[in-house]
C-alpha cells in the first residue's frame, strides 16, 4: 500500500545530471546497489510521457508512418501482383528476398549474444543481451513477412505447411524454401521462448515495483506469480542453459538453410559450398552492426552510459571486426574459386559480378564491408562512439548490397546469353523495404517503453559480482 | 514443495519469513535451518544465489530429461513425417530425386528437434515450479515485495512437522536476520 | 495489501493456459468440418431445377437407359445433356398437356433451351473424361449413385481430389464388368476384391497419378 | 477468390499507364477495356437492347428475328443451323472463364459457385458434344491460298493447323494462318453498317446500292470503279466478269501493298501470257537467290521450305544443298543461307547481268566491275546445270526476274527446278490508274473490298485527296479504318472462317472457303456486296459459290461438292505448265547515284498492315530482330558507327521530299549504304492494339519506285526504347549452338559432342536413378540445321496453350510468355557486319533431373511416369524459384493476370482443353500434354492399342514449315525422335549439368563452297 503511494508520489524521471561513461575497463558503473540497479532500469519504464526523451516521441512517430507505408505497399502488392516489383525472367527474385536475407542475418546477433556469449559467460554480454533478443524477435518478424509477401498467391501461404487436405498433397519436401519455412518458424518461436523466459524474473520485479495498480497487475500477469524461490532459481537456470544450448546450433542452421536457397541451386553465383559458413558470418556481422546502431543512441537518451558501459560496446566493435575478416575470407574463397574451379560459367559470374552492370555495387560493398570496417583495428576509433556508430550503420548497408550482388547479379547474367536479363527496382520495391525498416524500429521503440531493455536480475548479479571483486572499504 | 498442500498442522498460517540483506546472510541462515532440522522451507532471492537450493535440499532437478526426451520426440516426428509424405502420403518423382531422399531431410528434422526440445524446456520448467501461480501466500507479507528486489528471505513452512510457531520464529530470530514474520494463508 | 490476485486466480490462471490451447485445436477442428460439410461439398443437397425432372421415375419405373439421354457418355470427355428434342420424343405423346412438362414445351416452341442447375461440377483446371472411365468399366453409379432413387439428382461424392485419387490409386475396388456399367443399382459382389483384380487386368486399367491425368 | 476475378486487369493496367508514356505501350488486354471506336453509342446501346444489335453469344433461333438471317439458316447452313445453341456454347466459354472460380476451388475452402449448363433444343446430327471436328478451309493472302484444317469446339474454330494435302500448306503452317485466328475474334472488328459514320443496316445498305446500280446501269457502268486486293476466287472472278460484261465501261482496280508487280509483269512477257514462276527445290543442289525470302515468304514458302529441308538433310548421306543468297537486308530464310552476300537492292539488277554473262547469256553490259565472289557461284552454278536454280527476289525489278530466268533456261533448269505455270490471277488496273482517273474525275462511285487504299497505297499518290474527288464511296472493310473513316458507307467484311468463298493456291488449285462459325458481327462479303450490285441483294455466298460450281462440274455435283470440302482441294484445278518464250534482258538504266538506298519490307510479323491490330503477332519476336511491337529502321553496323548511332536511336529518313523518323536497329547482313523500313506500322485507325505504334513507312513510298529508292539518312533527336526480348545475340563462347563445315561434318559425325568431356553420372549421394520410364517416353529433336527462325512454332503455341498477351511495357520488363522461344546467335569471327545467324527455338527441356522440381516446395512441378516435366497451375503458389534454378529460363511467370477473363469474344477463342492461368502463377511448355492425353485416351478406349508414331504432333512441330521439330516416343526405336536422338549430331543444351534434357538438338552443318571460304560474307569459324 504505502509502497504503491510511494511510487506514484516520486514521479520516476532520468538522472538529471548525465552520469559519465566508466570506461573501457569495467561491465558496471560504480556505487551501483541491487535496488539502485532496479529502480534506474525499470524507472525508464515508468516514465510518465510527459518526461519520456522528445527523441523517443519523434522517432515512433516517424516510425509508425512507414508502418503505414507498408501497409500500403502491400495493399497494391495484394490487388495488383507481384508485377509491381521490378521482376522479371531471369531475374525472379529481387528485393523481398534480399531483405528476407538481410533482416534473419541482423537477427543473428541477437541469439549470440543471449547464447552463445552466455555459454561462454562472457560478462559484458549483460547489458545488452535482453535488448539484442528483443532485436532477434523483431527482425525475425520483418524477415517472415518476406517470403509470404514474394509469393504470386500470397493467399495460399498455408499450402507450404504439412496439413491434411482435400487434395492429398503436402509440401516437397526437398525444396529449400520448404526448409526455410520450418527454420524460420522454429527460429521465431525459440527467440521468443528464450527472450521471455529471460524477462520473467524481471517482470516479477516489475510487478513489485511498479507505481500504477494496473502496471502491477499487468506484469503481475506476465511474471506468472514468479516469486524467486530457490529451488524455481535452479531449474530456472537449467531450463536457460539448455535454451541457451539448443539456440546456438539453432542459429548456426537457421542461416546457413538460407544460404542453402542459394547454395542448393545450380545457379553460378549460387552453387558454392562456401555459403553456409560464409551466410552465417555475414549474419552475425550485420547482426552486431545492428545492435550498436541501436544501443548506442539508447543508452545516451536514456542516460544508461554507466549500465551499458564502453567495455560492452568496444567488446562489440572488435567482434564485429573480426567477423568481418570472415566474411571477407568468404569474399576471397568466392572469387578464387571461381577462377581455381576452371568452370567458365562461375569465371563469368564473377567478372560480371565486379566489371558487370551492377559492378560499381560490388565496389561499394567492398568498401563497406571490408575497407572501411578495418578503422576498427585503432582503440581510438572503437572508443569514439560517433565513429564506431558510423560504421555500424556502413557495415548495415554493406551486408544489405552483399545480398543484392548474391541474388541479382548471379540470376541476372545465367547460362544462356538469350535469356540475359536486369533487374531494376521500382517504387514499390523500396516502399516494402522501408516500411519494414519502419515496423522494425517502431517495435524497438515500443519494447524500450513497457519492457527493460537491459535484464535487470542479470545486473543484480554483475553487482553481486563486483561487491565481491572491489575491496571491503569501498563498499557499505 | 511448499504448494503440495498436505496435511495442515496450522490453519490460516502458511509459515514464518525472516529477511536478510545480503545473499550470503540468506545462504548462512539456510544452511543452520536445515542443520536444525527443519526440512519444509524455501528461500527467496532477487537473483539466482548459487547453492542456495542445495542448502535447503533440493536435489533433483529433471528439465534436462524432458528435454532430453523432447528433442528425440523431434527428431522421430520430423524425419517421420517428411519420410511418410514422400514415399507413403502422394510418392513424386520429382526431379529425378529417389523417393527417400534422405539427405535433404535433415535440415527440417534438425529444426523439429530443435523446436520440440525448446518448447518443452519451458514448459516443464515452469510446470515443474507451479507456475502460473499469481496468488501465493508468501504476497500476504507486505515486506515481500522485496523479495524481487534487494530483500533476500527464508520461509519455514507450518506444513514442517518440527514447525512450532514461538520455536520457530525464535529460531529464525537468532538467525540474526531483519525482521521475522508470521506468514497468513 | 500487496496481494494483487485473488486465490481463485491461480486456477483461473491454469485453466485459461488449457482453455486456450484447447480452443485452438477446436478452431481448426472446426474449420475442417466446414470445409468437408455437405454447406461447402453440397454433397446430399438437390439444387433446385428448372423442371422437377425425376430420375427416379424415368430410370426406375420407366427402365431407360442412361445413354437414351446422355448420348456422348461413351464416346466424349462430356456426357451429353439432353436437347429438348429428347425430351420431346415421348413428352409430345404423353404428358403432352400436364404442367409438369410444360417448360419442355416452351423451350420446343421459342427454342429456348431449358437452363438446368449444374449438380457435378468440377474446377475447370480438372480434365474429366467420361469416355474412358466408362470404357473401363467404371461405372455410373461409382461416382453419380444410384440416380434410381433420386426423385431430384445430387452428388453422393465430393468430388474432391482425395475422393478420385482414393479410386486412382487402387481401382480394383470400384471397377466392375463392362456389361454392368450402366446398371445404377448395381452392388460389388463379396469377392471384389479378386473380381476387381481381374478386370483391372482384363481391361487394362492403369492407376494413373500424375498430375497432367486430369490437370492441363 | 475475388482476387482471381476479372476486375483486375483494369487495377494493373492503371499502373501500367502511369509506368508508361505512349497509350501504345499499354497490353491489348487493358486495351480491350476501353470503349469502342467513335459510332454513337447510346444509338449503338439502344440497338443492342432492341436486339438487333451484334449479339455475340447469341443462338441462331434468336438471330433468325431477321429475316435475311433466318432464310440465310434454314437454306444455307443444312449442316450448321442449330449449332450454336446458347448453353453449349456458352459452358464451352465457361470452361475458359471459369478456370477463376477453379483457381478458388484450389484454394481449398471455397464453395464452387453454382453454375448452370445449357443443353440444345435441337441436336445435330454430326456433332458429339464436348469433341472437337475439324473443317478444311483455305487461308487467302495476296489472293494465293494456304489450305488450312480449323479445330472447332462447339462451332469455336480454335485453331488452324495446315492441310497436308494443300500443295501451298503441305500440313505447315505460317505465322499468318496461325494468327489469323485472332483476327476472327478480334473484339475491335467493325460490328455495324455504317453510313456517314452513323450506325445503318444491310437492308438500308442494300437498297441505296440497287438505287445507284440503276443509275449506273443506264450509264453502261460509266464512273464505277471497285478497288480490290489481289484474288484468285473463281466465283469472284465470275461475278467481275458478268458485272464488266454487263456494264462495259466499268473498271476493275487491284492493289496488294506488300506485292510487286513487276514480279507478274516479268512473268507474263516470259510466257506470254499472265504466268507465275515456280521453283521445284527438290531437284536443286546449287540455289542461288537474288534477294528472295523463298523459303519464308509468297504464296509457295511452304513447300519452297518442305523440299529445301528434304535437300539440306544430312544424316541419310547425301550432300546437301548449297544455298547462296544476295541481299540488301537480312531475309529470314536468308538465315540459312550457305554464302550471305549483301549488297544495295539497286544492285542486284547488274550483278544478275554479269551473273548472266558468265554463264553465257546475251545482256546488255553493264557498268561496274562484278563483285569477286560472282565467278564462283557462276562456276559452281554451271558445274550444277539442271540440278540448280537461280531464284529472283520479290522486290526485284523485271530485268532481274527476266535475267533469271534467262539464266535458269541457259543452265537447263527450265522443265527441272523451274516451271512456269499458267496464273489465274486476272487483269486489273493498278492503284496508280485508279488515282489518275480520280483525278481525272472519272470516278463517280467507288467500291473498295477489303483493299485499304487510304493508309496503304503510297505517299507519292496521296490517294485520299483523289478518293475525295468520288461522289460516293463505298467500303466494305473488317475494320472501321482509315478508309472506312473516308467512305461514305462502311459495310463490315466477314471473316474467312464466317463465309462461304473459294479461293486458288499458286498452283491453281481450288479450295472451297467453308465457315465454321456464323458471322460474329454479322459481316458480309465480297460476293454479297457485287451481287447486291448486280440487283441479287438477297443471294448469300454459299448460293453463288454452289451456283458457281454447279456450272463447273453440272453431274456429279453432291459429290464433288462433298469430297472438295471435305478435302480441302478441288481435284483437278491445278494449273497446267506453260513454256517460255525467248527472253531478252532490257538494257539498265544505271540507278540515279545516291550515299544511301532505302528498301521498303513489309514488317516480318504483321504484314503489310492488314495485321496491325493482332496482339499475337505484335508480341512476336521479330525473327530478325527479336523486337516486338515496333517497326524499325535496319542499318549496318559500319555505317552506324560512321553515324555514331545506336540502337533505338531516332533516325530520320528522306526519300524525295517526304520523311520519317524511326527508332534504328543496328542489324548485321545489312548492306553498305541501304537502310530497310517496314511496312504495316503507324497505323492510326486499325484498333486498339495497333493505333499509334511504329512510324509509317508508305509515307515516304514513292509509287514509281516503291521497294528501294534513293534517299537521305540523317540522325533524329531522341531515343526510343525498344522492346527486346533477346538481349545479347552473341554466343558467349558457351556454343549453345554448334556448327561445323560439311567436310568437317563427314570426317566427325559427331561434332556436336566431339570436345565434350563424358558428365560424371555417379557424383551424387542418391543411387542411380530408381526412375524408369517403361511404357512411354517422350521426347523431342530440333534441327538447327533447317530452323530458319520463322517462329511459326510460337504462335502456333500461343494458339493452342492460350497464351497471354501482356503488352509492350511488360516484354520490355522481360516478361513475355512465349512457351518456345526463338534464340538467334551470330557468330563468325571478327566480322560484325556479316556474321552467320543461327537459330535456336528454346522450348522447355523436360529434364529428366529436372532441376526446377526439387525447388518447388509446393510439388506443382513434378514428373510424370513418361518423363514430362508438368507444370500444375492450380498448385503453384509462385515462388518463381523453379524459374530461377532452370537454366534454360523457359519458365513464364504472370506477374499481373495476364489472361483477358473480361473479353467475351476472346473466351470463345480458347482452347477448352488448356487451362487458362491466373495471376501469380508459372507455366511453360508442357510438351501439348493435352494432346498427349487426347490420343491416349483413343487409343486406350481402342482396346489399347498402340500410339503410332506421328500420331501425337505438338503445335510447334505441326506449324514448322520445315519440320524441323520432331516429337514421339523414345521407347519406340523406329520413331522418328529416336532416330533422330540417335543421330550423331544429336546434342543437349548445357549437358555438363547433367540435367538431362528429353528435347534436344541437332547440330548445324553448313555445306559452303571451299573457294569462297574465308572471303566476305562467308567467315567461319573453324
Amino acid at each position: 500500500m504505502d509502497q504503491i503511494e510511494k511510487a506514484n508520489e516520486n514521479n520516476y524521471r532520468l538522472p538529471s545530471e548525465v552520469i559519465p561513461d566508466p570506461g573501457a575497463n569495467i561491465v558496471l558503473g560504480r556505487g551501483m546497489d541491487y535496488a539502485s540497479v532496479t529502480d534506474r532500469i525499470a524507472g525508464v519504464v515508468y516514465l510518465p510521457w510527459k518526461h519520456s526523451p522528445k527523441k523517443w516521441l519523434v522517432g515512433a512517430f516517424f516510425s509508425f508512418c512507414f508502418v503505414n507505408l507498408l501497409m500500403l505497399a502491400v495493399y497494391m502488392l495484394f490487388m495488383n501482383g507481384t508485377g509491381i516489383w521490378g521482376l522479371n525472367i531471369p531475374v525472379a527474385w529481387g528485393f523481398a528476398i534480399i531483405n528476407f536475407v538481410w533482416w534473419i542475418g541482423i537477427g543473428h546477433a541477437g541469439t549470440l549474444i543471449s547464447a552463445v556469449l552466455f555459454l561462454l559467460k562472457q560478462d559484458w554480454r549483460t547489458s545488452i543481451n535482453r535488448f539484442s533478443e528483443a532485436m532477434t524477435l523483431f527482425a525475425v518478424a520483418c524477415a517472415g513477412m518476406f517470403p509470404i509477401l514474394h509469393l504470386g498467391r500470397p493467399w495460399l501461404f498455408y499450402w507450404l505447411l504439412p496439413y491434411p487436405n482435400s487434395m492429398w498433397l503436402w509440401p516437397q519436401p526437398r525444396s529449400p524454401l520448404e526448409w526455410d519455412v520450418f527454420a524460420v518458424s522454429t527460429y521465431g518461436t525459440v527467440s521468443l521462448v528464450f527472450w521471455y523466459v529471460g524477462l520473467l524474473p524481471d517482470l516479477a520485479s516489475l510487478r513489485d515495483t511498479a507505481p500504477s495498480l494496473l502496471q502491477r497487475k499487468i506484469y503481475g500477469i506476465l511474471s506468472l506469480g514468479w516469486r524467486g524461490s530457490a529451488i524455481h532459481w535452479h531449474r530456472y537456470q537449467k531450463a536457460y542453459l539448455l535454451l541457451a544450448g539448443l539456440a546456438t546450433p539453432l542459429v548456426l542452421s537457421v542461416h546457413t538453410i538460407v544460404s542453402f536457397d542459394f547454395a542448393v541451386s545450380q545457379l553460378p553465383g549460387w552453387h558454392t559450398t562456401i555459403f553456409p559458413p560464409y551466410f552465417v558470418a555475414g549474419a552475425v556481422y550485420s547482426g552486431f552492426a545492428m545492435v550498436l546502431t541501436l544501443v548506442i543512441p539508447l543508452r545516451a537518451w536514456y542516460n544508461m552510459r554507466d549500465l551499458i558501459t564502453l567495455r560492452t560496446i568496444e567488446s562489440a566493435a572488435k567482434l564485429m571486426l573480426g567477423v568481418g575478416l570472415i566474411v571477407a575470407y568468404g569474399y576471397g574463397s568466392e572469387a578464387f574459386f571461381a577462377w581455381y574451379s576452371g568452370d567458365k560459367y562461375e569465371a563469368f559470374m564473377y567478372t560480371n559480378r565486379m566489371f558487370g552492370p551492377y559492378g560499381f555495387m560490388y565496389w561499394l560493398l567492398i568498401l563497406c564491408n571490408i575497407a572501411i570496417p578495418q578503422a576498427l583495428w585503432s582503440q581510438k576509433v572503437r572508443h569514439n562512439l560517433a565513429l564506431v556508430w558510423t560504421i555500424s550503420i556502413i557495415v548495415n548497408i554493406g551486408m544489405w548490397l552483399e545480398r543484392f550482388e548474391i541474388v541479382v547479379t548471379s540470376l541476372h547474367r545465367d547460362f544462356l546469353p538469350s535469356s540475359w536479363g536486369m533487374y531494376i527496382p521500382t517504387k514499390w520495391d523500396i516502399a516494402t523495404y522501408a516500411g519494414t525498416l519502419g515496423f522494425f524500429m517502431l517495435l524497438i521503440f515500443l519494447f524500450v517503453r513497457f519492457l527493460p531493455s537491459i535484464s535487470i536480475f542479470e545486473v543484480r548479479e554483475q553487482v553481486h559480482h563486483d561487491l565481491h571483486a572491489a575491496p571491503v572499504e569501498e563498499h557499505v | 514443495m511448499s504448494h503440495a498442500v498436505s496435511t495442515k498442522r496450522y490453519e490460516g498460517l502458511h509459515g514464518a519469513l525472516v529477511e536478510f540483506q545480503t545473499p550470503e546472510e540468506l545462504l548462512e541462515a539456510c544452511e543452520k535451518a536445515y542443520a536444525e532440522g527443519y526440512r519444509k522451507m524455501d528461500a527467496y532471492a532477487p537473483m539466482p544465489v548459487e547453492g542456495l537450493a542445495e542448502a535447503i535440499g533440493f536435489k533433483k532437478n529433471k528439465v534436462a530429461m524432458c528435454v532430453l526426451i523432447a528433442g528425440c520426440t523431434g527428431v522421430c516426428f520430423g524425419l517421420g513425417l517428411l519420410e511418410w509424405i514422400s514415399q507413403i502420403a502422394y510418392p513424386h518423382n520429382v526431379g529425378g530425386r529417389p523417393l527417400n531422399s534422405w539427405p535433404a531431410f535433415i535440415p527440417i528434422t534438425f529444426e523439429c528437434m530443435i523446436l520440440f526440445s525448446a518448447l518443452t524446456a519451458m514448459v516443464s520448467m515452469l510446470a515443474m515450479n507451479g507456475l502460473p501461480r499469481p496468488y501465493h501466500a508468501l504476497f500476504n507479507v507486505p515486506s515481500f515485495e522485496r523479495a524481487s528486489v534487494d530483500r533476500f528471505f527464508l520461509c519455514i513452512e507450518s506444513e514442517d512437522p518440527k514447525f512450532e510457531p514461538d520455536e520457530t520464529v525464535g529460531f529464525l530470530k537468532a538467525l540474526g536476520g531483519g525482521e521475522v514474520n508470521y506468514v497468513p494463508e | 495489501m500487496a496481494q494483487l490476485f485473488r486465490p481463485s486466480s491461480n486456477t483461473i490462471a491454469k485453466v485459461s493456459i488449457t482453455a486456450v490451447v484447447l480452443l485452438a485445436s477446436a478452431t481448426l477442428g472446426v474449420a475442417y468440418m466446414i470445409d468437408r460439410g455437405s454447406w461447402i461439398t453440397a454433397v446430399q443437397s438437390a439444387p433446385e431445377q428448372p423442371i422437377a425432372f425425376s430420375h427416379k421415375h424415368h430410370v426406375k419405373d420407366d427402365g431407360i437407359d442412361c445413354r437414351y439421354c446422355h448420348t456422348s457418355v461413351e464416346t466424349s470427355h462430356f456426357a451429353g445433356i439432353p436437347p429438348t428434342e429428347t425430351c420431346m420424343s415421348c413428352h409430345s405423346q404423353i404428358w403432352n398437356n400436364a404442367t409438369a412438362t410444360q417448360a419442355i414445351r416452351d423451350s420446343w416452341a421459342s427454342g429456348q433451351s431449358i437452363a438446368w442447375t449444374r449438380v457435378h461440377n468440377l474446377p475447370d483446371y480438372v480434365y474429366f473424361n467420361h469416355s474412358i472411365h466408362v470404357n473401363k468399366g467404371i461405372g455410373c453409379s461409382a461416382c453419380h449413385g444410384n440416380v434410381s432413387e433420386m426423385p431430384l439428382i445430387y452428388k453422393v461424392n465430393t468430388l474432391y481430389m482425395n475422393w478420385c485419387v482414393d479410386c486412382h490409386r487402387n481401382p480394383a475396388k470400384y471397377i466392375r464388368p463392362r456389361s454392368e456399367v450402366f446398371n445404377v443399382a448395381y452392388i460389388y459382389p463379396d469377392n471384389q476384391e479378386e473380381l476387381g483384380a481381374k478386370l483391372v487386368k482384363e481391361y487394362h486399367v492403369q492407376s494413373l497419378l500424375d498430375c497432367a491425368t486430369c490437370h492441363r | 477468390m475475388n482476387e482471381l476475378s476479372p476486375s483486375h486487369p483494369n487495377g494493373i493496367m492503371n499502373e501500367h499507364e502511369k509506368t508508361t508514356t505512349a497509350s501504345a505501350l499499354v497490353p491489348l488486354e487493358s486495351l480491350l477495356e476501353k470503349p469502342l471506336k467513335k459510332v454513337d453509342l447510346t444509338e449503338l446501346r439502344e440497338k443492342l437492347a432492341a436486339g438487333r444489335g451484334p449479339a455475340f453469344w447469341r443462338t441462331l433461333e434468336e438471330a433468325a428475328e431477321s429475316e435475311d438471317l433466318k432464310e440465310y439458316v434454314e437454306q444455307e447452313f443444312p449442316g450448321l443451323s442449330g449449332q450454336i445453341p446458347q448453353g453449349v456454347d456458352r459452358r464451352s466459354l465457361l470452361k475458359v472463364m471459369g478456370a477463376s472460380l477453379a483457381m478458388a476451388g484450389a484454394a481449398g475452402c471455397t464453395k464452387l459457385p453454382q453454375e448452370s449448363i445449357v443443353p440444345y433444343v435441337r441436336q445435330p446430327e454430326n456433332i458429339i458434344p464436348g469433341e472437337p471436328m475439324f473443317y478444311a478451309t483455305a487461308y487467302t493472302s495476296a489472293g494465293y491460298a494456304k489450305g488450312v484444317l480449323v479445330e472447332s469446339h462447339m462451332n469455336r474454330p480454335t485453331k488452324i493447323e495446315g492441310n497436308p494435302d494443300h500443295p501451298a500448306s503441305l500440313g505447315s503452317t505460317t505465322i499468318f494462318e496461325q494468327a489469323s485466328l485472332l483476327n476472327l475474334y478480334d473484339p475491335d472488328r467493325s460490328e455495324t453498317v455504317l453510313f456517314r459514320g452513323g450506325l445503318s443496316t444491310w437492308g438500308q445498305f442494300t437498297g441505296a446500292l440497287s438505287l445507284e446500280a440503276q443509275s449506273i446501269g443506264s450509264r453502261k457502268g460509266e464512273g464505277l470503279a471497285i478497288l480490290t486486293g489481289a484474288t484468285t476466287s473463281p466465283t469472284f472472278i465470275s461475278q467481275m466478269n458478268t458485272l464488266l460484261a454487263q456494264w462495259p465501261s466499268a473498271k476493275w482496280y487491284s492493289h496488294e501493298p506488300a506485292v510487286n508487280p513487276a514480279v507478274a509483269k516479268a512473268a507474263k512477257k516470259i510466257a506470254g501470257r499472265s504466268a507465275f514462276v515456280s521453283y521445284d527445290l527438290s531437284q536443286a543442289d546449287v540455289i542461288v537467290s537474288l534477294e528472295s525470302d523463298f523459303l519464308n515468304s509468297g504464296p509457295a514458302s511452304l513447300k519452297y521450305a518442305r523440299q529445301f529441308a528434304a535437300k539440306r538433310a544430312v544424316d541419310n548421306g547425301q550432300t546437301p544443298v548449297r544455298y547462296y543468297q544476295v541481299e540488301s537486308s537480312p531475309s529470314v530464310g536468308g538465315s540459312l543461307a550457305d554464302h550471305r552476300f549483301s549488297v544495295k537492292s539497286s544492285a542486284i539488277a547488274p550483278i544478275a547481268y554479269q551473273l548472266a554473262k558468265a554463264l553465257g547469256v546475251a545482256a546488255p553490259e553493264v557498268t561496274g566491275t562484278a563483285p569477286d565472289w560472282l565467278s564462283k557461284v557462276a562456276e559452281d552454278l554451271s558445274k550444277n546445270k539442271g540440278r540448280c536454280v537461280v531464284v529472283a527476289g520479290e522486290y526485284q525489278p523485271e530485268s532481274v526476274h527476266l535475267a533469271a530466268y534467262a539464266i535458269n533456261a541457259a543452265l537447263g533448269n527450265v522443265g527441272t527446278t523451274v516451271r512456269l505455270l499458267e496464273s489465274m490471277m486476272p487483269d486489273t488496273h493498278s492503284i496508280e490508274d485508279l488515282t489518275a482517273d480520280l483525278n481525272g474525275g472519272h470516278v463517280e462511285m467507288l467500291i473498295v473490298l477489303e483493299s485499304n487504299p487510304v493508309y496503304s497505297a503510297p505517299a507519292s499518290l496521296d490517294f485520299l485527296t483523289a478518293m475525295r474527288k468520288a461522289r460516293l464511296v463505298v467500303r466494305l472493310g473488317h475494320y472501321f479504318d482509315e478508309t472506312s473513316r473516308w467512305s461514305h458507307w462502311h459495310v463490315p467484311a466477314v471473316h474467312y472462317l464466317e463465309s462461304w468463298s473459294d479461293t486458288r493456291a499458286f498452283d491453281g488449285t481450288v479450295t472451297i472457303v467453308q465457315p465454321l462459325v456464323e458471322p460474329l458481327y454479322r459481316g458480309k462479303s465480297a460476293h454479297e456486296v457485287l451481287s447486291t450490285l448486280l440487283g441479287k441483294p438477297d443471294a448469300t455466298p454459299h448460293d453463288l459459290v454452289k451456283a458457281y460450281w454447279q456450272g463447273v462440274t453440272p453431274n456429279g455435283f453432291d459429290t464433288f461438292w462433298k469430297t472438295s470440302l471435305h478435302n480441302g482441294v478441288v481435284a483437278g484445278t491445278a494449273a497446267g505448265v506453260l513454256n517460255g518464250g525467248e527472253v531478252t534482258l532490257p538494257p539498265l538504266t544505271a540507278p540515279e547515284s545516291s550515299e544511301w538506298e532505302v528498301t521498303f519490307r513489309p514488317d516480318p510479323t504483321i504484314g503489310d498492315g492488314s495485321f496491325a491490330n493482332n496482339g499475337w503477332l505484335q508480341e512476336l519476336p521479330k525473327p530478325q530482330t527479336k523486337t516486338a511491337w515496333d517497326n524499325l529502321i535496319f542499318i549496318r553496323p559500319s555505317d552506324a558507327e560512321k553515324m555514331s548511332v545506336h540502337k533505338g536511336d531516332v533516325l530520320k529518313v528522306t526519300v524525295k521530299d517526304k520523311s520519317v523518323e524511326g527508332p534504328v536497329w543496328i542489324t548485321p547482313n545489312q548492306a553498305q549504304g541501304s537502310v530497310t523500313v517496314f511496312l504495316g506500322y503507324g497505323r492510326t485507325a486499325s484498333g486498339r492494339v495497333g493505333n499509334r505504334i511504329g512510324y509509317d513507312a508508305y509515307a515516304i513510298q514513292d509509287a514509281t519506285m516503291p521497294f528501294a529508292a534513293p534517299g537521305t539518312v540523317s540522325k533524329a533527336t531522341g531515343h526510343y526504347e525498344i522492346a527486346n526480348t533477346q538481349a545479347t545475340q552473341s554466343m558467349e563462347e558457351r556454343e549453345p549452338v554448334r556448327a561445323a563445315e560439311f567436310a568437317e561434318f563427314k570426317e566427325h559425325p559427331d561434332f556436336p559432342t566431339m570436345e565434350e568431356k563424358p558428365v560424371p553420372k555417379d557424383l551424387t549421394l542418391y543411387p542411380e536413378s530408381e526412375w524408369k520410364y517403361p511404357d512411354h517416353k517422350w521426347g523431342m529433336t530440333i534441327d538447327l540445321n533447317i530452323c530458319t527462325g520463322c517462329s511459326a512454332c510460337a504462335i502456333a503455341c500461343q494458339a493452342e496453350n492460350n497464351i497471354a498477351v501482356v503488352g509492350k511495357d511488360q516484354v520490355s520488363r522481360g516478361r513475355h510468355m512465349h512457351w518456345i522461344r526463338i534464340d538467334q546467335y551470330y557468330s563468325g569471327n571478327g566480322s560484325l557486319d556479316e556474321p552467320d545467324t543461327y537459330n535456336q527455338p528454346v522450348p522447355c527441356m523436360h529434364c529428366e533431373n529436372a532441376p526446377c522440381e526439387v525447388v518447388c516446395p509446393v510439388a506443382a512441378t513434378v514428373h510424370s511416369k513418361e518423363g514430362i516435366n508438368q507444370m500444375v497451375y492450380n498448385r503453384c503458389v509462385g515462388t518463381r524459384y523453379c524459374s530461377n534454378n532452370c537454366p534454360y529460363k523457359v519458365r513464364r511467370f504472370n506477374f499481373y493476370l495476364y489472361s483477358d477473363w473480361a473479353t467475351d469474344s476472346l473466351k470463345g477463342m480458347r482452347n477448352p482443353d488448356v487451362t487458362v492461368r491466373s495471376r501469380g502463377v508459372m507455366e511453360k511448355c508442357s510438351y501439348c500434354i493435352q494432346r498427349i492425353q487426347e490420343v491416349k485416351i483413343k487409343a486406350e478406349k481402342e482396346n489399347n492399342r498402340k500410339i503410332v508414331d506421328g500420331e501425337i504432333l505438338t503445335a510447334c512441330q505441326q506449324a514448322c514449315p520445315t519440320q524441323a521439330i520432331t516429337f514421339g516416343d523414345l521407347n519406340d526405336p523406329d520413331s522418328k525422335v529416336a532416330r533422330s536422338v540417335a543421330s550423331k549430331r544429336n546434342y543437349s543444351l548445357l549437358d555438363d549439368l547433367n540435367n538431362r534434357p528429353r528435347t534436344t538438338y541437332l547440330g548445324y552443318v553448313r555445306n559452303s563452297n571451299e573457294a569462297l571460304r574465308g572471303q566476305r560474307g562467308s567467315n567461319r569459324e573453324g
